[in-house]
């Protein structure tokens, strides 16, 4: 039941935002000319770049998916239909659950087109742990799309403008900032493998509990 | 449904104040006041949505809370449609979120709301009316036995007011309840079993409908109403 | 011994201002609050 | 009624306050000896560690009251809240400030990245001036209170975190300066412990003052609306 809910949602969200397409074109067109902008900036020298690659990789993704966090599901806001969820018989996790899928969904087609144009600007040859880039890349933006769901859907509904949800996020996503840089950086440079573990225990931690406490703090917190 | 000493404070205001009501099974009742008199705030409390400040809800035998909101249709001033859906995706998303899977019923619903020809468009293309009517037909989409309507009437033309009165009394006769908010008594009176006057979140006045009583509460109403205009001004 | 200076300087010039603020919109409150009494005492 | 007994604690409060902080500054300035390879401006820590003890301390009160305001949802939790989170939010800054002076002179840098628990008290700070910025966006409503308990709640639970993902961070590349310094004798030791002692009591005078002056406040607001709804009534 619980699950039959949560597609219910993510599917009709998924239906809404194909239909309109303007969020993940615009998603995507925005990460793409970012990383554009980053290699200007950077001068695109090679060697240089190597140090701050793992930024240049995770920026445009963190930005757009920044950007999806608030437009994502306005229809919702529309017509007040969030209190005609609301007000059915749906458990709040389910909302929450399925407001995540989707917006994890977008975050993923932008990075399956935006991390390639950085393999393709970078002239760099394939990265050789592969498998660590994909792993960090999934978990990487599942933990933050958790968080930026809970704290806008929160937001959203406590009439706290979305301005401050950049605000509130970006502290409390430190840990996991630094734990995909480094990761990133093992993946594309593997000589320095140190502390690899350490950073892989803290990304899933970290995404397990924010995304396990939403789940049950939900019905609690949008009931007034 | 039962109300007991209810009293409800949004950001520190005092918006309802010790509410005793009781909603039997089938019964309809009138909500009459002014604006601001708490009147969609008590039905928010009916509808779960906002919990008393003190006081009590109990839901009829037993109910869970759950069970209770399955059972619940509204209509409230805003309509909860997606624009981008049409008619049909929304009534489908509405009954599926209930547990519901009927397309005789959404058929169904779409005729007697008259809007069974523009089911297939996206919401935003129909007019104000239109979209009152869907809301209306959102609210029966799942069957409810209980509905909280407020001022469903509202941009609705004469020909939908007329359906609508017809829906609902046809409902109330299978033994659908509902409580009724609306500022046009005399219209009200002639739906309801027993209307129920608030003025500042106090109860001031319950009587059963009939012809008799409709004079006399109608010289307390505009004594209400004066009142009120005399402290505005 | 600048650096001493500055930052304990900074610091209690900074806990005093603080309280000083905390103090006047204290007083003010207060005020209000007497004068609500006051009103509805008549 | 609680009022009339807060005036005469707020009075005592403030004197034993300002004996400690007498005692406090004397004791540092003449009490404890001048350390052999920093120098005079050793003396900053007295003031350094108990500051970062106060802030780290209020941001543990604004957790506490957060849960309490989730569990009772009693107003008065969430007045401590956000009091003790202003105070924090307060004495974060000195830590900060108090830190750089004291790392000019010592590490030859403002700044350094290699500290966790410099890194940590910044993204403290932000994570509470987030928190008092969602304070002051609306005001009052009980969904707004208790979204901001949980984000105060949950910045405090990411302390930790940050602490220790710093810490890896770091402990990969070189680091700058050892840490272990804390051999020291009695005097300077006695001194810091009771510069915590004597800051701690201030946060609490602190706090008993910006407490009374929300809960005040807060009251004001209810009867003014209060008697604006009274006025239409019968």
């Amino acid at each position: 039941m619980f699950f039959k809910q949560s597609l219910l949602i993510l599917k009709r969200d998924l239906k809404i935002e194909f239909r309109n397409k303007s969020l993940l074109l615009s998603m995507i067109i925005f990460a793409v000319l970012f990383q554009v902008f980053l290699q200007i900036v950077f001068d695109a020298n090679i060697e240089a770049i190597k140090k701050i690659a793992a930024g240049v990789l995770w920026i445009p993704i963190l930005l757009s998916a920044l950007l999806g966090f608030s437009k994502y599901g306005i229809a919702e806001r529309e017509n007040d239909a969030l209190t005609g969820l609301l007000i059915a018989p749906v458990d709040r996790g389910a909302i929450f659950l399925g407001k995540l899928l989707g917006n994890l969904l977008f975050v993923f087609i932008v990075v399956i087109i935006s991390v390639p144009v950085f393999f393709l600007f970078l002239k760099q040859p394939f990265p050789e742990s592969i498998g660590l880039l994909l792993f960090t890349l999934f978990l990487g933006s599942w933990g933050f799309v958790a968080l930026g769901v809970f704290f806008t859907t929160l937001a959203q509904s406590s009439s706290i403008t979305d301005l401050l949800v950049p605000i509130m996020i970006f502290p409390l996503a430190v840990p996991l900032f630094l734990a995909i840089s480094q990761l990133t950086e093992m993946a594309l440079y593997p000589s320095i493998v140190m502390g690899q573990d350490l950073w892989v225990l803290l990304l899933v931690g970290y995404n397990i509990l924010f995304t396990i406490a939403p789940l049950f703090l939900f019905d609690i917190l949008l009931e007034v | 449904m039962q109300l007991k000493n209810v009293s409800l404070a949004i950001e520190d205001k005092p918006v309802l104040r010790s509410i005793n009501l009781n909603w039997a099974h089938g019964e309809a009742i009138a909500l009459l006041g002014a604006n601001g008199a708490g009147k969609s705030s008590l039905l928010k409390v009916m509808s779960t949505l906002l919990h008393p400040s003190t006081g009590k809800t109990t839901m009829p035998e037993g109910m869970s809370l759950q069970k209770w909101k399955s059972k619940l249709g509204v209509v409230f001033p805003e309509t909860f449609l997606y624009s981008s859906l049409t008619g049909y995706e929304n009534l489908l998303f509405y009954q599926k979120l209930y547990g519901k899977t009927d397309n005789e019923q959404i058929e169904q619903v779409f005729n007697q709301v008259n809007l069974s020809r523009v089911q297939q468009e996206r919401v935003e293309t129909y007019s104000k009316g239109m979209k009152q009517r869907l809301a209306i037909a959102r609210a029966f989409v799942h069957q409810p036995t209980h509905l909280l309507l407020d001022e469903p009437f509202d941009g609705l033309d004469l020909a939908s007011k007329t359906i609508l009165e017809r829906l609902l009394k046809e409902k109330n006769k299978q033994g659908v309840g509902y409580v009724l908010v609306s500022h046009d008594s005399a219209h009200a009176w002639d739906l309801c079993d027993r209307a129920v006057l608030l003025h500042n979140g106090k109860i001031v006045l319950e009587t059963p409908c009939t012809e008799k009583t409709y004079r006399s509460f109608m010289n307390q109403y505009q004594g209400w109403l004066k009142e009120k205009q005399h402290d505005v001004f | 011994m600048t650096y001493l200076f500055i930052g304990v300087s900074v610091m209690w010039i900074g806990i005093l201002v603080y309280m000083g603020r905390l103090f006047q919109q204290q007083k003010q409150v207060s005020q209000q609050l007497d004068n609500m009494k006051n009103e509805a005492r008549q | 009624m609680i009022q009339r007994f807060i005036d005469p604690i707020k009075l005592i409060l403030t004197g034993i306050t300002a004996i400690l902080i007498g005692i406090q500054l004397y004791m540092v300035f003449f009490f404890a000896p001048i350390e052999k390879y920093m120098g005079i401006v050793q003396k900053i820590m007295y003031f350094h560690v108990p500051t970062a003890f106060v802030a780290f301390a209020a941001f543990g009160v604004v957790f506490g009251a957060g849960i309490l305001y989730l569990i009772t949802k009693n107003k008065k939790w969430d007045y401590l809240a956000v009091s003790s989170a202003e105070i924090g939010v307060l004495f974060t800054t000195f830590v900060l400030i108090l830190g750089s002076m004291w790392a000019r002179p010592v590490w030859n840098t403002w700044w350094v990245w290699d500290d966790p628990r410099l890194v940590t008290s910044l993204i403290l700070w932000f994570i509470y001036v987030a928190y008092l910025l969602i304070r002051t966006s609306v005001k009052g409503e009980e969904r707004h209170r208790k979204f901001a308990a949980v984000f105060g709640i949950i910045g405090f639970i990411d302390v930790p975190l940050v602490y220790f993902s710093v810490l890896w961070w770091r402990t990969i590349h070189p680091k700058v300066i050892d840490e272990n310094g804390a051999n020291m004798p009695p005097e300077m030791a006695n001194t810091l412990f009771f510069s915590m002692f004597a800051f701690m009591v201030l946060f609490a005078t602190m706090l008993l003052y910006r407490y009374v002056l929300e809960s005040q406040r807060e009251k004001v607001k209810e009867i003014r609306q209060h008697s604006m709804s009274e006025r239409t009534d019968f």
